[in-house]
């Protein structure tokens, strides 16, 4: 299982904080996203935003990091702390 | 959320004083005579709307680990001494402390770059989110490019 | 010898109040969002020598302008909003605060730019002088090139 | 009458934090470095160090620059404050 949060305005725009999905189908943050994104027409519609940021573990990373199951991962809008 | 005043990083809902924080860098600390803070606090406007408060949201545990990061790099950078990060979350209002980083060192240049150099990492990597009231209404605050140019720089 | 606290600078024996001079600078000061201070402090050692106690000494008169004029101009380069520049005279301690700048700002980067301008001519253009007192006896302390080196920079 | 002050090391090689002097014959800050070297070995000494600084009427200036009476002229080494 993949752990999976939300934050700030892509938090309240897909009215989730936290959910849990199986990573056997999941190799990277992309493949996350994909799936993601296919649970309905807003969801597909939020994750289209490029310049959603993720991070793996609380460390930022790409697409292309690979995630396996135990990882916590976030999907965020950048950040505007200070 | 981090209470302990000897940690260098604290996120908290509580406010902060700015004498007590720099007695705490200066304490016992006889070797660094220049100490840099920086405080930035809710203004009243905003790109041209008048704001009431602002509400900070973060992201527990990931906050702490990219502001770890970022003071580490300062102090491989410069030589510097003591620093303390503060960062408020929740509703803060007009005139209110959201955040704090002082910075101590033998010579004033380190403490300055180190500072800056921290504020502007902690603007574009620390998880942090601002949504805004305004009397038009809430809404999230956007990044901004100038952010990114401003940590690019070093 | 000025002890006006509206004053934007101020030349004392006496210590100041780092948390009072920050309290003034923010009174009734909504629009600026970011306040940058520097303190420097007697320290315990310098070049290789342990310190007891430095005397300071002023030229009346020409301190106030030469230090209102550094102020003008950081007013004339940087967006910023108030500026605060206290300096002690007479004998001071290991760890007794010497200078302050306190600078307000809209944006971060202005404070920061002008609070560091303002500490690097003061070095070099405000007619201050120090005697350092040593275990080994008391000296004149000499100006550093590095000082002259960052006030070229700007 | 000229108005002279020295400070800190200054002040106290030459033993002296303040003096008056006819400025007839003075034009420029140079002239009046002259006259004050001519005193005795110990000023002339002091006076030849080159990083010397000058002031008139409280402003930083150069050797080159024109004193008339009733400006107070100030001498003084390098500054270390701060």
């Amino acid at each position: 299982m993949i752990k999976v949060v939300f934050f700030a305005a892509l938090r309240e725009q897909l009215n989730c904080s936290e959910l849990s999905l199986n990573s056997d189908q999941l190799t990277t943050v992309a493949d996350l996203k994909t799936a993601l994104a296919s649970k309905d027409e807003n969801w597909q519609q939020v994750f289209a935003n490029n310049a959603l940021l993720s991070a793996v573990n609380h460390d930022m990373v790409h697409s292309e990091q690979a995630i396996k199951s135990g990882d916590e991962v976030a999907f965020f809008p950048p950040v505007t702390g200070g | 959320m981090t209470t302990n005043t000897d940690a260098e990083i604290s996120i908290q809902t509580a406010d902060f004083s700015l004498a007590d924080e720099v007695a705490l860098l200066e304490q016992d600390n006889a070797i660094d005579g220049a100490v840099v803070t920086f405080t930035g606090r809710v203004r009243n406007q905003n790109e041209g709307k008048e704001v009431t408060s602002l509400t900070l949201e973060h992201y527990p545990g990931m906050t702490e680990k990219s502001l770890t990061k970022i003071i580490n790099t300062a102090k491989e950078r410069w030589r510097i001494g003591r620093v303390k990060v503060i960062h408020r979350v929740g509703e803060l209002f007009i005139g209110e402390q959201i955040v704090f980083v002082g910075v101590t060192s033998k010579h004033r240049q380190d403490a300055f770059a180190a500072n800056e150099f921290i504020m502007d990492y902690l603007k574009v990597q620390a998880p942090f989110w601002k949504k805004e009231s305004t009397k038009q209404g809430n809404h999230w605050l956007d990044a901004k490019t100038s952010d990114e140019n401003k940590a690019a720089k070093w």
